[in-house]
């Protein structure tokens, strides 16, 4: 019973964002349909990390690695002049990133914990300087993309990514998909497995999980996941710069995760929705004035204040809340 | 049935530096007997289960499972070959109730990674295994409990079932009476004696009362090396064993 | 319960983002956008620009083209891949009619990819990627700064006069100091020297100690430098202090002393560098607006400002042609690019790839002041290699 | 390259890795201790620099003093910072997991970022070294070795040795030393581990602020300066080993050796080095070079 009814409360809100989120380019103005699209896209960025980071407790900080590998890949792969299909495209981008993650996860799982964390910046940085020292893809100035994809079969035009509002639902299918994906791998054996290592992973050894190659495959999906949204940031913004890659990129997306709340799905889309908002309002001149140019002091604040105060994150503080009304009911 | 050779250690040795760990040791696990291995701090009883169980790769020496040479197979491989094992410190997972833990270990036995599609719940294979496992370890009124809150017996309780639930012949216990009340002691030993027909049994302990109670057969170690083997009886009157542990208590009465 | 409070969650969340989408919409003023950094290493740029280009809307009493001029401000974070949103928030958000900006290269790339999407007018008051006047260019996207090939083109040639034959440079290994190399090193060739040596180093890293050495190692006749900000600073204290400026003369577009120069102390002293503005100039417009800029800001300006008060000359004059009806698009274009923008800095007119064609001076480090030496060469114009207009 | 030339780059990666040590010790410390990822330790490295800029002058106005007092107030001043920020906010994070760690030290970055802009500016401003370590000394026919650059090693070097001292000889050390590996150990000494933590936290911020005060003379103050320092000090602590003193000290003279050579020999790839040296450590020695404990 207990399990029902978490799911029902659970997927009412969901439902609810899903229906805001669809009729939202109806209501809003074009820049904050822009904006929920770019939060869209920043949502399936910071679902993958929260495969690593919740699910399987790899703390990645190199995750924008794949964000911006995707995101170059798409940009040299897309034609100068006649727009390319998606069939091959997307495909084609998600498997050099798939391959890119493979690599470096490979390397990267050989060390556990703070040495994790700090391997995975290291790749990151390489690949940001990849980018950013050679000619490969337009050096520190970035690469532009001149022609958004489109998903055609013989003359007939299923997607055109050019139109805004197709590209919009585009980006919430992908975000709707990429967040069934990972529930169902959550509770899928092998999400199960995932979660048992990030508890103990000797425990899992012993009864015979290898787990690096559990491990692998969680780093790869996240990359690839990554790399979804990497895609969908290339085509939308039709531009690509290093700092895609940079490490205050990869902080930024931890930081979603973890505002969020570490574990839940649901977290990951809050944490990126919240902290677009955030930014928004602490930048906004009609609230602060002139203090709006010093925004990231009250962005800095708040993020003080919610782990002060909501230590697992903001989707846990419902709950939270329910406890602090409830008198807890005194032993005898 | 007895007399079957499941596992066996032929003179695995483990340095650490200059450190010889364990030196030379050979041991053989046969089902239907409990096998105990007993020692003074530091002898490296935790080095040798830790070789035999994989996790720590011998020196030198062989370590044969079923007959079969798996001295360099990883442990999640000799685990799912049949070789389970307990830990001194609990290893469950303190957030998931005691069914997910053992049917979590089951489903070892059935991983389907890329099955992303059937739920983990709906793996029967596994719920069986666990059920069956749960039952066995004497926990099955708790099913439905989260781990974190069993009591410090009931969690050893738990350890074993989650090594069972992998449907081992071999196990390998790391002190599983380590802090228990002798009530605890008392269930723990009657679960060894009735796993012992089908499994052999290696176990590692403090509590000599229920060592000499339950063991078949006795190893001693001191300082990384075997210096006494053989049954209880052969054990209690041997004397480099008596010079031994008197002489650790006399250490511990001078220090 | 439980349900009734998430969904009152989400119903405020979804609520807070349409609250957020309802604008103003006032179409009586001129709508000016910009898109500068107001925080991190640029910062103190992005308020030089600001406060130019509202000095010279002040001084034609708070209008452009007969019309109020109302400002809408992002500050860009000289973040790139935040170009494209920051970008939109002024285009799509603000409906502005004119978007000025930026200081760092990688945003103004991404700025001119809207503003040509959109086709929304962008007048870019600093940053010198040859891009937006080359392979970039359009007609809505103009520039009231420099390329970053034209100081560098200049100073070849001059240190090339002066006799450099072999030259080392050193530079950040990114695009802005690879094409302010490359104009160094076409001047140098066409004045007889060449450079031997390109030296870089990653960027932001500031330890140049080893590169100093390799260049004493190397004895060149001269070096130049194309470091900004901070990273101008340290190379032109450790430069002295390594003693190479007394056999080896540093030369460098003028960003490497233009407001550093209280920072750099005696370290700089007596340096040339070349730039399209500088102190001390024989311009009566500039002696106007450096008294202006004073009193208004209790600063003293800098060529960043000059920059943005250019960027507003040059969105006046359109503006005043099509007498502030900025549905004119193409006429308020034509007169832009025909303007003789009587800038501080000297006049100067506009390339067809909308650059400026201004005088680059030679200056020289006296005091706190880059004073200028005369000019080394006239109406120079950016070649705008891969403009197609 | 010749003889002479390979000498003057080894000093000159000498000297750079023992500036890297002066910040690293500090984050060294405080995670290996106190078991805190601080991402503002870059940070405190720029609090110093603009303490030093805005202390100097002050003190010569007013006390007569000239570089010196004003990095005795600074490292006093710091010491006090240190020990309240400990107490405010960063003993919350001692149970709590590293992700929060980095969650709230990173919101500390923001806030002491835009204090700064607040306090002292957007611009970038110099720090003159004092007179008498203004001179330089000749090093071939061209180049000369500023005297202000061999102070800077004498005082890491300084540094260096009096924290081995404290660390190996001292009981406060041998606290640290088992505060590394061992709570219960470190109240059987007698220590309050509460307070030994402020300490602790108190000295690392004192290390980075005296990196960044003596450090500002050559390289200036300006916005975001403490971010570059932040990532590479990381990359030391992490390849030396967290925690390990010693470790810090080999890692940062092999940073130096590699970002050294690295941009004279294959500026290609420059960029790269540091990071594939970690990646390369790590690999080899999953735990760093020197495991503490």
């Amino acid at each position: 019973m207990k399990h029902r009814h978490r799911t029902d409360s659970a997927v009412a809100p969901l439902g609810l964002a899903l229906v805001a989120l669809a009729v939202f380019p109806f209501l809003g103005g074009q820049f904050y349909v822009d904006l929920v699209q770019t939060t869209m896209i920043l949502s399936i960025f910071a679902l993958s990390l929260e495969l690593l980071v919740g699910t399987t407790g790899l703390v990645s900080f190199g995750h924008a690695a794949f964000f911006g590998i995707a995101a170059y890949a798409t940009a040299l792969l897309s034609p100068q002049a006649d727009a390319p299909s998606l069939a091959w495209l997307l495909p084609a981008v998600l498997a050099a990133t798939a391959l890119a993650a493979a690599v470096i996860g490979a390397f990267s799982l050989r060390t556990r914990g703070v040495y994790f964390i700090m391997v995975t910046l290291a790749f990151a940085q390489m690949a940001y300087y990849v980018f950013h020292d050679t000619k490969l893809a337009g050096g520190s100035d970035g690469i532009y993309l001149y022609v958004k994809p489109v998903l055609a079969i013989g003359n007939f035009t299923l997607l055109d990514l050019a139109s805004a509002h197709t590209f919009y639902y585009a980006t919430l299918c992908a975000l709707v998909a990429v967040y069934m994906l990972l529930a169902l791998v959550k509770r899928s054996r092998f999400g199960h497995a995932l979660a048992g290592i990030r508890a103990n992973e000797q425990r899992m050894r012993a009864a015979g999980y290898s787990t690096y190659p559990y491990k692998l495959a969680a780093f790869v999906l996240a990359g690839t996941l990554a790399g979804v949204a990497g895609f969908l940031q290339a085509v939308k913004d039709g531009f690509v710069n290093p700092e895609m890659l940079a490490w205050h990129q990869s902080g930024a997306v931890l930081l979603m995760v973890i505002l969020g709340g570490i574990g839940s799905l649901r977290g990951a889309v809050v944490g990126a929705f919240l902290f677009v908002l955030l930014k928004e309002l602490f930048q906004s001149e009609a609230l602060f004035g002139g203090f709006a140019r010093h925004w990231q002091l009250p962005l800095g604040l708040t993020i003080i204040a919610c782990v002060a105060l909501m230590p697992n994150g903001v989707v846990a503080m419902p709950a939270r809340l329910r406890r602090m009304r409830t008198p807890v009911p005194h032993a005898g | 049935m007895p007399g079957d050779v499941l596992l066996r250690a032929l003179d695995v040795t483990r340095r650490f530096g200059g450190l010889v760990a364990v030196d030379r040791v050979s041991i053989t696990l046969v089902r239907n007997e409990v096998h105990a291995v007993i020692g003074t701090n530091g002898a490296g009883k935790s080095t040798l289960v830790n070789m035999l169980a994989g996790e720590l790769a011998p020196t030198q020496g062989r370590v044969q499972l079923n007959g079969r040479d798996v001295t360099r197979w990883p442990q999640p491989r000799r685990a799912r070959a049949g070789l389970g094992r307990t830990y001194q410190r609990t290893t469950i997972f303190p957030r998931a109730s005691v069914f997910e833990n053992c049917r979590l270990a089951a489903q070892a036995k059935s991983q389907y990674p890329f099955d992303w599609w059937t739920r983990a719940a709906h793996c029967h294979e596994s719920s069986h295994r666990a059920e069956r496992a749960i039952e066995q370890a004497g926990l099955a009124g708790q099913t439905q409990r989260l781990a974190g809150t069993l009591s410090h017996g009931q969690k050893r309780q738990l350890e074993i079932a989650m090594c069972l639930a992998t449907g081992p012949h071999v196990l390998l216990l790391d002190e599983p009476l380590a802090g228990m009340g002798p009530e605890e002691t008392e269930r723990m030993l009657l679960l060894l004696s009735t796993l012992k027909p089908a499994h052999a049994i290696l176990l590692v302990e403090h509590d000599m009362d229920a060592v000499f109670r339950i063991a078949d057969h006795i190893t001693v170690m001191v300082n990384g090396g075997v210096i006494a083997s053989g049954d209880p009886d052969a054990i209690r009157v041997n004397a480099d064993v008596q010079a031994a542990y008197l002489g650790e208590s006399e250490a511990v009465g001078t220090a | 319960m439980k349900f009734r409070r998430q969904t009152f969650a989400a119903v405020l969340a979804a609520g807070a983002f349409c609250m957020a989408a309802a604008g103003a919409h006032a179409q009586s003023k001129v709508k000016v956008g910009f898109m500068l950094p107001y925080t991190g290493t640029y910062a103190a740029l992005g308020n030089a620009i600001e406060n130019g280009f509202r000095l010279y809307v002040q001084e034609q009493g708070g209008k452009l083209g007969g019309r109020e001029v109302e400002y809408f401000k992002v500050d860009d974070e000289s973040e790139p891949s935040k170009a494209v949103d920051n970008m939109n928030k002024l285009v799509k958000r603000d409906n502005v009619d004119v978007v000025v900006g930026t200081v760092h290269s990688g945003v103004v790339m991404a700025m001119a990819k809207v503003a040509k999407d959109t086709n929304t007018l962008l007048v870019v008051p600093n940053a010198g990627a040859g891009a937006v006047t080359g392979p970039m260019c359009a007609p809505n996207i103009f520039r009231s700064s420099f390329s970053n090939w034209q100081p560098g083109y200049a100073m070849g040639k001059v240190a090339g006069e002066k006799g450099a034959k072999k030259v080392v440079t050193i530079t950040w290994k990114y695009a802005a100091g690879d094409e302010s190399v490359e104009g160094f090193r076409e001047g140098l060739k066409s004045a007889g020297g060449d450079v031997v040596k390109e030296l870089t180093l990653p960027f932001p890293n500031v330890e140049f100690q080893a590169l100093l050495t390799e260049i004493a190692a190397t004895k060149p006749d001269a070096v130049y430098a194309f470091f900004a900000g901070g990273g101008a600073v340290k190379f032109v204290k450790d430069y002295a202090a390594a003693g190479l400026n007394k056999t080896i003369p540093l030369y460098g577009p003028g960003f490497l002393t233009d407001g550093t120069l209280e920072a750099q102390g005696a370290a700089a002293q007596g340096m040339l560098t070349t730039l399209h503005y500088a102190d001390g100039l024989d311009v009566p417009k500039d002696k106007a607006f450096r008294a202006d800029y004073t009193k208004t800001y209790k600063s003293a300006p800098d060529v960043y400002a000059v920059q943005g008060y250019d960027a507003a000359q040059m969105l006046g004059a359109g503006l005043l042609a099509v007498k502030g009806d900025v549905s004119k698009r193409n006429d308020l274009i034509a007169a832009m690019e025909k303007a003789h923008i009587d800038s501080p800095r000297g006049a100067f007119t506009l390339s067809k790839a909308h650059n400026p064609v201004q005088d680059i001076y030679l200056r020289k480090v006296v005091g706190n002041e880059n004073h200028v030496e005369g000019v080394a060469v006239k109406a120079l114009a950016d070649p705008a290699r891969g403009c197609k207009m | 390259m010749d003889l002479a030339v390979f000498l003057v780059q080894c000093l000159n990666a000498v000297q750079y890795g023992l500036l890297l040590f002066l910040v690293a010790s500090g984050l060294t410390l405080i995670f290996g201790i106190l078991g805190v990822i601080n991402l503002a330790h870059g940070s405190f490295y720029m609090i110093g620099a603009y303490l030093a800029y805005a202390l100097a002058p002050w003190a010569a106005a007013h006390l007569g003093g000239g570089f010196f007092t004003a990095l005795l107030i600074g490292l006093v001043l710091s010491v006090a910072f240190g020990y309240v920020l400990e107490w405010a906010f960063v003993s919350y994070l001692y149970h709590r997991d590293h992700l929060q760690q980095v969650l709230m030290t990173y919101g500390l970055i923001l806030v002491f970022e835009e204090l700064r802009s607040i306090l002292a500016g957007d611009d970038v401003h110099g720090v003159p070294p004092p007179s008498w370590l203004a001179g330089s000394i000749p090093l071939g026919h061209v180049m000369t070795y500023p005297v202000y650059r061999l102070f800077m090693s004498g005082v890491c070097v300084v540094v260096a040795l009096g924290l081995y001292a404290i660390i190996a000889r001292t009981r406060l050390g041998m606290a640290i030393r088992a505060g590394a590996s061992n709570r219960e150990m470190v109240q059987a000494l007698g220590v309050d581990i509460r307070f030994l933590y402020r300490i602790v936290f108190a000295a690392g911020v004192a290390l980075a602020v005296l990196a960044g005060m003596i450090a500002a003379p050559v390289s200036s103050v300006y916005p975001g300066m403490g971010n570059q320092v932040l990532i590479v000090s990381f990359v030391v602590v992490v390849i030396g080993g967290i925690g390990s003193i010693r470790g810090a000290l080999v890692a940062s003279l092999l940073v130096g050796f590699v970002d050294t050579f690295g941009n004279v020999l294959i500026p290609q790839v420059a960029g790269v080095l540091v990071y594939v040296l970690m990646a390369a450590v790590l690999l080899w020695r999953p735990e760093g070079l020197f495991r503490a404990g």
